[in-house]
């Protein structure tokens, strides 16, 4: 009803938000682990190479790999240390990827050492798009998608507005809340960055209504211009989805199949955009982000920033368990992928560490009933999808017609489906197997 | 904490169960039953124990021999003999009623691969059968609140299996209270052309199906399942609003034939209909405009056939006919998706 | 060697008996046109709601089927393979005729409630069917023999629902009352849909047979297969 | 409404006594073609523009033939008139909307031996239809069988996706839908009092 | 040696016959099929006239048969009768009409015609006149043949000759004893001026017959019930008054 008045998309669900254990706690430090685990891809598109060798010594802030072409970001040291080996690692993916162990010194400064101011209003888009990708900086909300390859608008489209996404939708994170609140200045200067990378002339952060603290701390140093404006939306998942996000505040659909960039737009992560702030000023890399750990089995819920690579097993001895076997999300309950493990490190994606408890994880359905055709999927599906009948059409394997005739591939797997489904049926898990079916 | 389970997102969940939806649907049906105890007495009781247990009966039975795990936890077979016996009249013989459960289960359920893969109303299904097999019976109303319901059955309940019922007649001559006790509001209506009062509708104490008469009460019971979101609200509301326009339409065209619209949406099954068998999620459209075309069609479809066809009751066949049409309205009523400009109808593109 | 001529000719006769029979009776049962087949099902389902009805629409069809499957065989070789289609309709609709005259003669009652079915056996698939797969190339006995089986199967197939609706929707058989006075009938299996029902009930009640069938000789089957490897 | 006017002869045809589910008319293309929602709706459309043709023309006949006093000849003559409309039909719909054709060509030949279309001519000629009421009749006879059809076809696309029992699958499941969808009708039985 | 001699003799004698290939290949297949179907058509033809010629007179006397029980059951006391036509401007004997539509000079083909049987007893005195009505019912259209005795000015029976009502339920109106009776004696009285029915014919609920031109309806089968007031409320409405004009003929005759 409401949808009429304020500022949304159609269709939605309202999960529980979990979000008062970590909103109000600042980002604190963790301290180093003994050992860092560097994936040498942490990101979308191809992996970097690297540029160490075992046994080599590097400064916290060095570069450890380059990029590998266009679609790919270079590797920051995030401590002074050794190059202990190089090699397959497990990681939250799950397969075994390449990657540089880093022994940490144990009484190191950790100062960062390679600092190298440039100044931005002079360079070209062309010179920032570069300087961007330098910093091997990625999409910080949890798609990792190199942030340079968005700020490269290709040449039919022409960008007016940047959308800055603070909506931060799943339930349980908070370190946009967090990064919002503690790093204002830093965000505009990194929106300001992008505006400049990719010629627009305006720009609108969208924050959801449950955050109205960090929209007063952030409308404090908006510039009185008008070019950069704050909007509140309302609380509801997945707002904070790209596509969303653009027919909320801006009411255009990025078309099936595109890019936002089609319809004048380009959308950034708060996160993202604070960092690059901090860090393209004086050209240094991603060496460390703020993570979210919290959760019904975690003793100390709070926002850490942890030093890219730190094994989980170690934020979590940090953080402390409340005991008990239960399961471990990289990210939020609705989109984040479990770990197969505690020995995976904390990559540029990761936002969230999640615990839940034995007894959050029997509360969900065991068993599958058939679907009821309650449509409660169909009222929820933000691409306006039609889930239950994609979903009988994968329970009998007719992948071709769920793409061809139900737009399968206009789905981004937001979960809001299996979410209300009363028969428990694993909607989301059907369609990622179909579109894995169809790829190949 | 070393034994992570591993499983793919969505990691939460935040929807009933489909048991916690069917068993909360039997909880609001029991103030009907309840209410129909109070009316009819005895033989409302026995009905609906009857029916509810000749659907708990066939659906095991069916799954035993079809191998296929046990269904009664999802409590929609009792949903399903609880429904078919509030839409029989009181007095219907108890053999035929567990025909009808059978029946309900049998052809309009387990045939079709069980709960989710029906494309009728169950409970509808063993109802029209019944109609078409034993239209006297199913035609054959008592009067409400007999002096002797709790201590005595309505002569035909009791008839013995495969036997034609016995004649009410004379008994309701003998505990009628009034002239025309025995005949529905709708009956009397169509055929005498003799209004009911709309405040004896709306609490129900008139003849009828054991569990249709009161308007007021079916309207409560649904809306507890409208506010605890176990029930589509559209569905309802559309099929009420279909019936009153139509019914208005007709109404201000020649007011002395066609009975106020307020009337029709009290009277006969209706409310019922409209609050818990058209509602039914198996065999309803999942589109949201769908839902609507739906709705309006059974309301606009059960106004035709009281008004012109040779029952003056048309709810049930709205129904079945709104389910037989759904796949169709589903189909032709797909939504715009996300950032796809072309719309589709009947799955092919049109321009 | 007497034993051995004795088996020899025992072997041809038991080859060229079959052969007859198996065309008379594969009509009745493993190519029953109704349960198997699946052809003709108007007359099925419209006039099986009483055993003469469907008695005399099965005798009616067989009659039709018989005698224009005898004449096309006959004329099999005088008819061109362009306008054998046109023959044979024009055949069929001559017997059919032929039916529809005679039993107005016999029984106005049964024309009546048979109606236009008697005339619309023209367009039952089964008899053009057998003209065209089977008439067309065989010798008239055969024909004949083919046109009985399938004429028989076709009848009982009508038999079973027209005996299983009249005995429940009517409480008797052949017009006999079977339970008395007090039978409640149910009329749904004289009314359109009850004709769906029964069919529906005994293709049903057949796939069931199968399925049992089925799974019985399945168990044999994997036991060779698994001694053999 | 009055039994004989135009509009209760199309609503009888239609949904009253509809051809398929009330008559048992056009059983087979009605078991055989309804698997498909599309085909469903070209076989319907294309049965229901024969069934207009070949009324015309057999209402044309059965006059010529009660003026030669040649009743006895009525079967052949509507059953070759109807083989020919659907030549026709098929032929002029070649040459004038090739589009058309496209979309309905394989069905017409099956239409031929479609008992409804021969029904029709019989049942409209008993009835003694004048020629207004014979074309609401075919009209109404086209559409109930459409609307049949494609009501048909949804349920069993619908089907097609549930995890129905290997013994009611097949012809057995189309006629217990059948028979469902006939119990729905009976709702319209008495339309018209 | 001769049959191979034989086989050159035939192709080149029909190489001889036509100048032009194309035609040589479909003329004597085009024969073949004229002469089939011809040959088809003629054994169908014969068939059919054989059986039409041997039926007929069965045919004829089931039907007569038929409509005869019909009316003696509906007239009491009748043993024989004639077929009459009757419309608004005449009436006439359907043998008489039968002359006259031969002979081209019709006069009552133009408007609505029905046909009226009057009924004798075995005096030749005029018993009561049957006719037919008809109107939906609650499954397709119901037609019944009812008798009407001017003396007494009231309906004497219906026989139901055509219904696809409801078994059990609708079908009851012909079999119903109950029902039946309404139709022994039902009032169907003229007005003064012998224009319209004095109480027009009508169905009452079951056990609610208070007049004599009531039809106490079926408990149940309602609508079957009404149909059968109804169609006899309307026949009796126009064909009574009709009747009447000429009713004075037929008892001449």
């Amino acid at each position: 009803m409401l949808s009429f008045f304020e500022k949304t998309f159609p269709h939605g669900v309202h999960p529980p938000t979990h979000k008062s254990k970590t909103q109000a706690k600042p980002v604190r430090r963790l301290p180093f682990a003994p050992e860092l685990v560097l994936p040498l891809s942490q990101h979308f598109g191809k992996a970097s190479t690297s540029l160490v060798h075992a046994g080599q010594e590097v400064v916290r802030g060095e570069p450890l790999a380059k990029a590998d072409g266009f679609m790919s970001v270079p590797l920051h040291a995030p401590a002074t240390g050794t190059v202990d080996r190089i090699e397959l690692m497990r990681t939250a993916r799950g397969p075994k990827t390449e990657a540089i162990v880093l022994k940490v010194h144990p009484g190191a400064a950790q100062e960062v050492l390679y600092d190298l101011p440039q100044e931005i209003s002079k360079m070209t888009q062309e010179e920032l798009v570069d300087a961007v990708q330098e910093t091997g900086m990625v999409g910080l909300g949890g798609a990792s998608f190199p942030t340079h390859v968005k700020m490269r608008v290709p040449e039919e489209h022409q960008v007016d507005t940047v959308l800055v996404n603070g909506c931060e939708c799943e339930p349980y994170l908070t370190t946009d809340h967090r990064v919002m609140l503690e790093q204002p200045d830093d965000l505009l200067a990194g929106i300001r960055i992008a505006m400049r990378t990719v010629g627009a002339k305006k720009a609108v952060i969208g924050v959801e209504d449950n955050k109205l603290d960090a929209v007063k701390e952030i409308r404090a140093v908006l510039p009185q211009d008008d070019s950069i404006s704050i909007q509140t939306v309302p609380t509801k998942y997945p707002q904070g989805a790209e596509k969303m996000l653009t027919k909320a505040i801006l009411n255009r659909e990025v078309p099936s199949g595109g890019f936002p960039s089609a319809i004048g737009v380009s959308v950034f992560n708060v996160a993202t955009l604070a960092e690059l702030g901090r860090l393209l000023p004086h050209s240094r890399g991603l060496i460390e982000r703020v993570v979210t750990v919290t959760g019904p089995g975690v003793k100390k819920p709070g926002n850490y920033l942890v030093a890219l690579g730190t094994p989980i097993r170690f934020v979590m001895e940090y953080a402390g368990f409340n005991g008990g076997a239960g399961q471990l999300i990289l990210g939020g309950p609705m989109m984040g992928q479990t770990a197969a493990s505690l020995d995976v490190p904390i990559t540029k994606g990761i936002g969230g560490i999640l615990v839940m408890t034995e007894e959050d994880a029997s509360k969900r359905p065991h068993t599958v009933h058939p679907c009821i055709k309650c449509s409660s999927c169909v009222k929820a599906c933000p691409i306006q999808l039609n889930p239950s009948y994609l979903g009988m059409l994968a329970h009998k394997r007719e992948y071709t017609v769920m793409a061809d005739k139900f737009n399968l591939f206009d789905c981004f797997e937001c979960g809001s489906c299996s979410f209300v489904c009363p028969s428990g049926i694993p909607l989301v898990q059907y369609f990622r197997i179909a579109k894995a079916v169809l790829k190949n | 904490m070393e034994t992570v389970e591993v499983r793919t997102s969505p990691h939460v969940h935040g929807a009933p169960s489909v048991a916690t939806i069917m068993r909360n649907v039997v909880y609001a049906l029991l103030p009907i039953c309840i209410f129909a105890t109070y009316q009819f007495g005895l033989s409302a009781v026995a009905l609906i124990i009857v029916t509810t247990l000749a659907c708990i009966f066939t659906e095991s039975f069916f799954n035993r021999i079809s191998g296929t795990s046990d269904s009664l936890g999802d409590f929609s077979a009792v949903i399903t003999g609880v429904l078919l016996a509030l839409t029989l009249p009181p007095g219907f013989p108890l053999w035929m009623a567990a025909v009808a459960g059978f029946i309900a289960i049998a052809l309009g359920k387990k045939l079709f691969g069980g709960l989710g893969f029906n494309v009728f109303n169950p409970a509808l299904v063993g109802r029209a059968f019944v109609q078409a097999a034993f239209p006297v019976a199913i035609t054959t109303w008592t009067p409400s609140l007999t002096a002797a319901r709790f201590t005595e059955f309505i002569p035909s309940t009791l008839t013995f299996p495969f036997a034609v019922p016995a004649a009410v007649d004379q008994w309701n001559a003998q505990v009628a209270v009034d002239a025309f006790s025995g005949a529905t509001p709708l009956a009397l209506s169509k055929f005498e052309n003799i209004p009911t009062d709309t405040f004896l509708l709306l609490f129900g104490t008139t003849a009828g199906s054991a569990g249709e008469t009161s308007a007021l009460l079916i309207l409560l019971c649904g809306l507890y399942l409208i506010f605890r979101n176990m029930l589509d609200w559209r569905i309802p509301a559309a099929v009420l609003l279909g019936a009153f326009l139509t019914e208005e339409a007709f109404h201000l065209f020649d007011s002395a034939r066609f009975p106020d619209p307020w009337f029709m949406l009290f009277s006969g099954g209706l409310m019922l209909g409209a609050m818990f068998m058209a509602s039914d999620m198996v065999g309803s459209p999942v589109t949201p405009v769908g839902v609507w075309i739906f709705g309006l069609l059974i309301g606009f479809l059960t106004i035709i056939i009281r008004l012109f066809g040779g029952l003056n009751e048309g709810i049930m066949y709205a129904i079945l006919l709104g389910n037989a049409a759904s796949p169709l309205i589903d189909a032709a009523t797909q939504p715009r998706v996300y950032g796809v400009t072309e719309a589709k109808i009947f799955g092919k593109k049109v321009d | 060697m007497t034993t051995n001529t004795s088996a020899a000719h025992s072997e041809v006769k038991l080859k060229s008996q079959p052969d007859s029979m198996d065309t008379f009776l594969r009509g009745i049962w493993q190519d029953n046109p109704v349960f198997v087949m699946l052809l003709g099902m108007c007359p099925v389902l419209a006039v099986t709601n009483s055993v003469v009805n469907a008695l005399a629409m099965g005798i009616a069809s067989l009659f039709v089927l018989f005698c224009s499957n005898t004449l096309v065989a006959l004329l099999r070789n005088f008819i061109p393979k362009q306008v054998r289609i046109a023959s044979y309709i024009v055949i069929i609709a001559t017997f059919v005729t032929v039916v529809d005259y005679v039993i107005q003669a016999i029984s106005l009652d049964l024309y009546n409630a048979l109606g236009a079915f008697i005339q619309l056996i023209v367009v039952n698939c089964i008899i053009l069917g057998r003209a065209e797969a089977f008439a067309s190339k065989n010798k008239v006995g055969a024909a004949m023999l083919d046109a009985l089986g399938m004429g028989i199967g076709f009848t009982l197939a009508l038999l079973c629902l027209g005996g299983v609706r009249e005995i429940l929707g009517n409480g008797t058989f052949l017009g006999i009352s079977l339970f008395g006075e007090n039978f409640q009938a149910w009329s749904v299996m004289i009314l359109p849909p009850g004709g769906f029902f029964v069919l529906g009930a005994w293709l049903l009640l057949f796939n069931w047979l199968k399925e049992r069938k089925d799974m019985k000789a399945l168990s044999p089957d994997l036991q060779l297969a698994e001694t053999k490897n | 409404m009055a039994t004989d006017s135009m509009m209760f002869v199309f609503l009888n045809a239609c949904i009253i006594n509809n051809f398929v589910l009330s008559s048992f008319l056009g059983i087979c293309p009605f078991l055989g073609v309804s698997g498909k929602l599309s085909t469903a709706w070209n076989m319907g459309l294309a049965t229901t523009f024969v069934m207009f043709v070949s009324s015309l023309c057999a209402y044309g006949i059965n006059l010529l033939l009660i003026e030669f006093q040649l009743e006895f000849l009525r079967l052949i003559c509507y059953i070759a008139v109807i083989a020919s409309a659907v030549q026709l039909v098929e032929m002029t719909l070649k040459k004038f909307s090739p589009v058309l054709f496209r979309a309905l060509g394989i069905f017409l030949p099956l239409i031929t031996t479609n008992c409804a279309i021969l029904g029709l001519a019989l049942f409209q000629t008993f009835r003694e239809y004048n020629f207004l009421q014979s074309v609401a009749y075919s009209l109404g006879a086209g559409a109930g069988f459409t609307l049949a059809l494609i009501l048909m076809a949804g349920l069993r696309e619908r089907l097609q996706l549930s995890d129905v029992p290997n013994v009611s699958q097949g012809a057995a499941m189309s006629l217990m839908l059948a028979g469902l969808l006939s119990l729905s009708f009976m709702g319209f039985a008495g339309l018209g009092n | 040696m001769t049959v191979s001699a034989n086989n050159n003799s035939e192709s080149s004698g029909q190489q001889k016959k036509s100048e032009t290939p194309p035609p040589v290949q479909n003329l004597p297949s085009n024969t073949v099929m004229i002469r089939a179907l011809g040959g088809i058509a003629t054994i169908a033809g014969v068939i059919i006239v054989f059986v039409f010629q041997f039926t007929q007179p069965y045919i004829a006397e089931n039907k007569r048969r038929a409509i005869e029980k019909a009316i003696y059951q509906v007239v009491p006391g009748a043993v024989n009768r004639t077929s009459y036509l009757l419309n608004e401007q005449a009436l006439m004997l359907e043998t008489e009409f039968n002359e006259s539509e031969s002979s081209g000079s019709s006069t009552v083909s133009q408007v609505s015609t029905e046909t009226i049987y009057a009924a004798f007893d075995a005096s030749g005195k005029l018993v009561g006149i049957a006719m037919e009505a008809a109107a939906q019912g609650y499954q397709d259209v119901i037609r019944i043949l009812y008798g009407y005795s001017p003396e007494c000015e009231c309906i004497t029976g219906i026989s139901i000759l055509k219904s696809t009502e409801t078994p059990g339920l609708g079908d009851k109106i012909g079999t119903d004893l109950k029902f039946l009776a309404n139709f022994i004696a039902l009032d169907a009285k003229l007005n003064q001026e012998k224009t319209a029915l004095l109480n027009p014919i009508e169905t009452v609920k079951h056990g609610r017959k208070t007049a004599d031109w009531q039809i106490d309806s079926i408990s149940g089968a309602t609508v079957s019930s009404n149909a059968i007031g109804k169609m006899l409320r309307e026949s009796t409405k126009k064909m009574l008054p009709l009747l009447i004009k000429h009713l004075h003929k037929i008892i001449k005759s």
